[in-house]
């Protein structure tokens, strides 16, 4: 044995669970996300999933993904690793994906809103802003 | 130490002890009895034929008792072999003997063991339904028919909850499953379950003395 | 009580169908004058004193499954669950767990199994005595394969020392110890009637022979209600031209202290037989169409003897069969249809299952086999001393019912057994009943059917 | 100290973003399966809320709990906690050293007094009166007893302090004990594990600092959120373990097809622990997808419940001998009440 690829050693990933199963969450998702919809036009309520806390196969994802699509806005935040947001084909749904700085999915949320908050810039950080630009010119100026 | 080390540890050493040393003194204390020598002629002297012959063949019923006795060992059958097959076949029971014997062979899926383990508990209920309903039974039975039944019972349903996790944690569960084996191999030697080695000394005896007159066995 | 005080008080009734005491109404079922403590002293201690590993073994394998009262006669008859062949043992299985299992001592010290009581072994003696025939049909149910019939015999020791024998039972067997003969048949009686048979019936009856190689016994049922048996016998034996001979100081077979329980009884019975045969240098002896003599010679003789016994012992049936297979015995064919009812101790017990068969085969007959046959057949409920005990006889006519259909069932023309007690309890029946059938002997149509020489 | 008041401007300040700190907050909220909404809030209150003042006491440890915090596979997002807490005292991390140190800790000790966090890693000797560790010439016991004395809540955290852990293990030569042992009339938290899972210990602790109490516990003191589940409920191996499929060795052919380890001494059944969800490194896996079975480290006396690869449903002692014992014991009493019934029978014979 001269090479480690003589050893005989095969690795397989070992999830039992078949791609073509799908748990039946993903339905209840959809079903979900609707009764959200209803509920932030009638009373602006806000909503949101948490996707990680919920038992969901690779196919569970799969066909949300492929249901919800993508939309017209997609935007990425690079806070302590990035942040993936996507507004999905039907407006005031959001897929939102929490990376790590090494890449991990640390959350994974769908929100109902107009714009989720964690895109909006906060208005400490835009008065703070100000006082940065006001300086900047200032001094220059 | 909690409820499962008190299980695993100190309770079944010394239900294992109180096992082998209550199924030796049983055993011991009847076989070395008087036997009295039989001067008569021999009708057939291979006598020990006979023995193993009624070891075998009253393992089931004779045509002219079957329609009256057919229910009562169904249902016997039933929960002796699913006993066996549920001791024997789940895994964890196969590490526990390994680990007494060093004797290991392939365990049954789970479902078998499940589905076996419902079979097995419905139709210990039937038992117990019958010997509380059957006048017969029920002017015969006692404390230990009552009492060997509740042990036989317990350590499959509580196996069945622990399997489960059902009811309680599962290293509750796990320890009252134990404990109830424990109180299985206590009360053992002392009840009527040492019928599972006697049926052996029991039926060899008649069918050697009968095989030796020639008499039915 | 004097012997004359049991004579007058508990007459024996002679002549009915079936004997028995003449005045069953005054019951005696409580014997001597002991009292109670140590009538169960004593039962204890008979119980123990005869206890070896086999009974230990049959007694602590029970189960309680209850499947022994669908094989017995008296339980199926009646539905009554006390008649459970095992339950009868119920005391007994209390003392062996008190006085002689390998946990005695913790059931004493602890007091998990109380002291058997007299009430109860009182209450007993109908179980054990009235409604058990020991008859073993039960011993092929058990599927711990306990002999229970043993048991009970083991039991009735106990009881018979306790003096809780019912009383006509108690009666007969007391009259066999004292006369030789439990009906009178006394050494004297039997050698009057076998000159009387020999006179009428033209045929040689040898009592008494100094030298004989054949020594041939009877029954006292036989003797008295039967005497046509002690000619087919002669003629069968005289047919075959062997030297035997019936002794007057070993011709009865029935063994009456065997079945009451006692002991010391049943080995002086057996004992008489044995230095009979013994003393006439006899190399066979015969024993009788009779059940339970064959139980009490052929299987217990010798451990009563306490070695081998010098010659061999046969049934009638067994003798017959013999010397038909080798052609020693011609007969005529009989023409009729038959069906053959197996005596319990002599087939299922005995062994001797195949040998009334092989005779009836050797008289051209091939017998209707019952629906429960050979080692299973149903016991006709009188054997065991049952048909002595008048209290019996409800629960006996209604075990009887169970034969009298099975033997119907096989439409047979005749019935024929190898027992005289069983036929008996059939006479007995058939008169209850009004049955059409009778019950033939074995013996007797063989002897009917002799080709003439 | 000229520290901003509320923790929102400290983290500005220190230069954590606003956006980061929601990111935060929505991570932890979704790790203790709080409601989705709840993050928003979660950061609403928390930037407003004061600093907490944290005193952290390690005793007899190896400092693996420290480490799996601060070396976490994901530093910036779990050591945020730091950020939203006054970390008063902590040996390890602190820069300040000797009688500087301990008169930080006492003076955070008073001006915080009945405020305080008090965390604590390792177990507390009580043998000999504590001698076995002592800081400063003062033993673990009494700097505990003293330190508990102004806390809010305690939180222990690792299995040592928690539980005893290692050195309470069997013979215990220093008599460890737990926090709970010795304090009684605190709300006390157990983080177990031999380390905790970091982002169990980071949502803990954010959960204190946001609504300023304890999570729910379980009956031995394990935030429910984090401790509900066994890791065998929640292992990606568990069908195998309901089809009856175990790997027999560790190079065999079901442990290379991934089966179940229960054979093999897992203690997953028996271990509550968020492992087989939130899992290690940064996801990366967890013992049991590693290859090995679950040491059930997180369960007090882990340690003293039998050899790792000894299965769950095997006898803990090796009974050989006792059952020996009881065997020729058996054989004895059986030939003597044999004995006595015979003596017994032969007696009655004479006597007659």
């Amino acid at each position: 044995m001269n090479n480690l690829t003589h050893i005989n050693v095969k690795v397989i990933n070992p999830l039992p669970f078949q791609p073509a199963g799908l748990s039946g969450n993903a339905d209840a998702i959809l079903h979900e996300i609707l009764a959200l919809l209803e509920a932030f036009i009638s009373t602006g309520q806000n909503g949101a999933i948490d996707l990680h806390s919920l038992p969901l196969t690779a196919a569970d994802l799969e066909l949300l993904r492929a249901t919800l699509g993508d939309g017209e806005v997609s935007a990425r935040i690079h806070v302590i690793g990035n942040t993936e947001v996507r507004e999905t084909t039907y407006p005031g749904v959001w897929w939102l994906t929490y990376y790590s700085d090494e890449g991990n999915v640390v959350a994974d949320l769908l929100e109902v809103t107009t714009v989720p908050e964690i895109l909006k810039a906060p208005a400490e950080d835009v008065r703070e802003g100000l006082v940065r630009l006001g300086d900047l010119l200032g001094a220059t100026g | 130490m909690d409820l499962l080390q008190f299980a695993r540890g100190p309770a079944l050493t010394w239900a294992a002890t109180v096992f082998v040393f209550g199924i030796t003194w049983r055993l011991v204390g009847i076989l070395l009895l008087q036997r009295s020598p039989d001067f008569s002629e021999a009708r057939n002297a291979t006598s020990w034929l006979g023995a193993i012959k009624l070891i075998v063949t009253r393992s089931w019923p004779r045509r002219e008792f079957r329609q009256r006795t057919l229910f009562a060992q169904s249902v016997g059958y039933i929960f002796h072999i699913g006993l066996v097959i549920i001791v024997f076949g789940f895994a964890p029971h196969i590490l526990f003997f390994k680990a007494l014997t060093g004797l290991v062979w392939p365990n049954l899926p789970s479902a078998v063991i499940n589905l076996t383990s419902a079979i097995t508990l419905a139709a210990l209920i039937v038992v117990l339904v019958r010997r509380l309903s059957h006048p017969v039974l029920r002017l015969l039975s006692n404390f230990d028919d009552y009492f060997s039944w509740l042990v036989t019972f317990a350590p499959v349903a509580t196996g069945m909850l622990t399997v489960a996790h059902f009811g309680a944690r599962y290293e509750t569960l796990l320890a009252i499953h134990i404990l109830s084996v424990a109180l299985l191999l206590v009360w053992f030697p002392f009840g009527k379950l040492m019928h599972s080695a006697l049926v052996f000394i029991s039926r060899g005896t008649t069918g050697a003395l009968f095989e030796r007159k020639g008499a039915s066995i | 009580m004097s012997t004359a005080d049991i004579d007058s008080i508990h007459p024996l009734e002679l002549d009915q169908p079936r004997f028995s005491v003449k005045n069953p109404a005054v019951r005696y079922d409580k014997q001597g004058e002991l009292p109670d403590v140590q009538r169960v002293e004593l039962a204890m201690r008979a119980f123990v004193k005869d206890f070896g590993a086999v009974a230990a073994t049959y007694l602590e394998s029970c189960i309680h499954c209850g499947m022994c009262a669908d094989a017995c006669h008296f339980y199926v008859a009646t539905e009554d669950p006390k008649y459970t062949p095992i339950w009868k043992l119920e005391p007994f299985k209390q003392a062996y767990k008190r006085e002689a299992g390998p946990f005695a001592a913790i059931y004493r010290v602890l007091n998990l199994k109380k002291k058997v009581t007299v009430e109860q072994l009182e209450a007993w003696q109908e179980l054990i005595y009235d409604s058990c025939t020991m008859c073993g049909r039960c011993t092929l149910v058990c599927p711990m394969g306990i002999d229970i019939a043993s048991l009970v015999g083991l039991a009735r020791h106990g009881m018979n020392q306790a003096g809780l024998v019912p009383h006509e039972l108690w009666a007969v067997a007391e009259r066999a110890q004292r006369e030789g003969s439990p009906l009178g048949a006394t050494p004297k009686v039997f050698k009057d009637r076998c000159e009387w048979l020999a006179d009428d019936n033209q045929v040689d009856i040898p009592v008494d022979k100094v030298q004989a190689d054949v020594v041939a016994t009877m029954s006292s049922i036989e003797i008295m209600k039967y005497p046509d048996s002690i000619v087919a016998t002669a003629k069968i034996l005289n047919h075959l031209g062997l030297n035997w001979t019936f002794r007057s100081d070993g011709y009865e077979a029935t063994n009456f202290g065997m079945l009451s329980g006692n002991s010391a009884w049943q080995q002086e019975a057996s004992m008489k037989l044995i230095h009979a045969t013994i003393a006439a240098g006899a190399k066979l002896l015969i024993l009788p169409e009779c059940g339970h003599a064959y139980g009490a010679i052929r299987w217990q003789g010798a451990n009563i003897y306490g070695k081998p016994l010098p010659f061999r012992v046969l049934h009638i049936s067994e003798f017959l069969a013999e010397n038909t297979q080798n052609g020693a015995i011609k007969t005529k064919p009989l023409d009729k249809t038959l069906t053959f009812h197996d005596p319990c101790q002599i087939s299922r017990r005995g062994g001797a299952i195949e040998a009334p068969r092989e005779v009836l085969n050797g008289l051209g007959v091939v017998p209707i086999e019952m629906k429960d046959t050979r080692g299973l057949n149903w016991c006709c409920g009188g054997g065991g001393g049952v048909v002595t005990i008048h209290r019996a006889d409800p629960i006996r006519y209604k075990a009887f019912q169970i034969k009298m259909r099975q033997v119907d069932d096989t439409g047979a023309e005749l019935l024929v057994s190898s027992c005289s007690n069983c036929r008996q309890t059939f006479d007995d029946g058939q008169d209850h009943f009004h049955w059409d059938k009778t019950m033939l002997s074995l013996l007797e149509l063989v002897a009917d059917n002799l080709e003439e020489k | 100290m000229n520290e901003p008041d509320t923790l929102g401007a400290g983290l500005a300040h220190s230069g954590v973003s606003r956006r980061s700190f929601l990111k935060f907050c929505t991570v932890m909220a979704s790790l203790m399966a709080l409601p989705p909404g709840a993050a928003q809030a979660m950061a609403a209150a928390l930037s407003q809320a004061k600093r907490q003042s944290v005193i952290w006491l390690s005793f007899q440890e190896c400092t693996g709990c420290v480490e799996s915090l601060t070396r976490s596979f994901d530093p910036t997002l779990e050591q945020m906690i730091f950020e939203m807490i006054s970390l008063d005292y902590q040996e390890t991390l602190q820069a300040a050293a000797g009688e500087a140190a301990e008169s930080a800790r006492d003076e955070a000790m008073k001006s915080s007094y009945g405020k305080y966090l008090l965390i604590v890693d390792g177990s507390i000797p009580t043998k000999d009166g504590g001698v076995y560790s002592t800081v400063a010439g003062v033993s673990n016991h009494d700097r505990l007893i003293d330190a508990a004395r102004g806390a809010a809540a305690i939180v222990a955290v690792g299995t040592c302090s928690s539980y005893g852990g290692i050195p309470h293990a069997n013979p215990n030569p220093t008599g460890a004990v737990s926090v709970s042992d010795i304090i009684k009339d605190k709300p006390i938290m157990n983080v177990p594990g031999c380390p905790p899972i970091p982002s169990v210990i980071a949502g803990t602790l954010a959960y204190f600092v946001t609504y300023g109490k304890l999570p729910e516990l379980d009956h031995i003191g394990r935030p429910k959120v984090f401790y509900a589940d066994t890791i065998h409920d929640r292992c990606y191996r568990r069908p195998f373990y309901d089809q009856g499929k175990f790997a027999k060795t560790f190079d065999d052919e079901g442990a290379r097809n991934g089966w179940c380890l229960y054979e093999l001494g897992c203690k997953g059944p028996t271990t509550y622990n968020a492992c087989a969800t939130i899992k290690w490194n940064g996801g990366v896996s967890y013992p049991i997808e590693s290859g090995h079975g679950c040491l059930g480290c997180s369960e007090p006396n882990f340690w003293d419940k039998g050899s790792f690869y000894r299965p769950l449903s095997t006898p803990l002692a090796d009974n050989a001998h006792i059952i020996a014992a009881g065997t020729l014991g058996g054989i004895a009493a059986g030939a003597v009440a044999a004995g006595l019934s015979r003596k017994h029978q032969t007696h009655i014979g004479e006597e007659k």
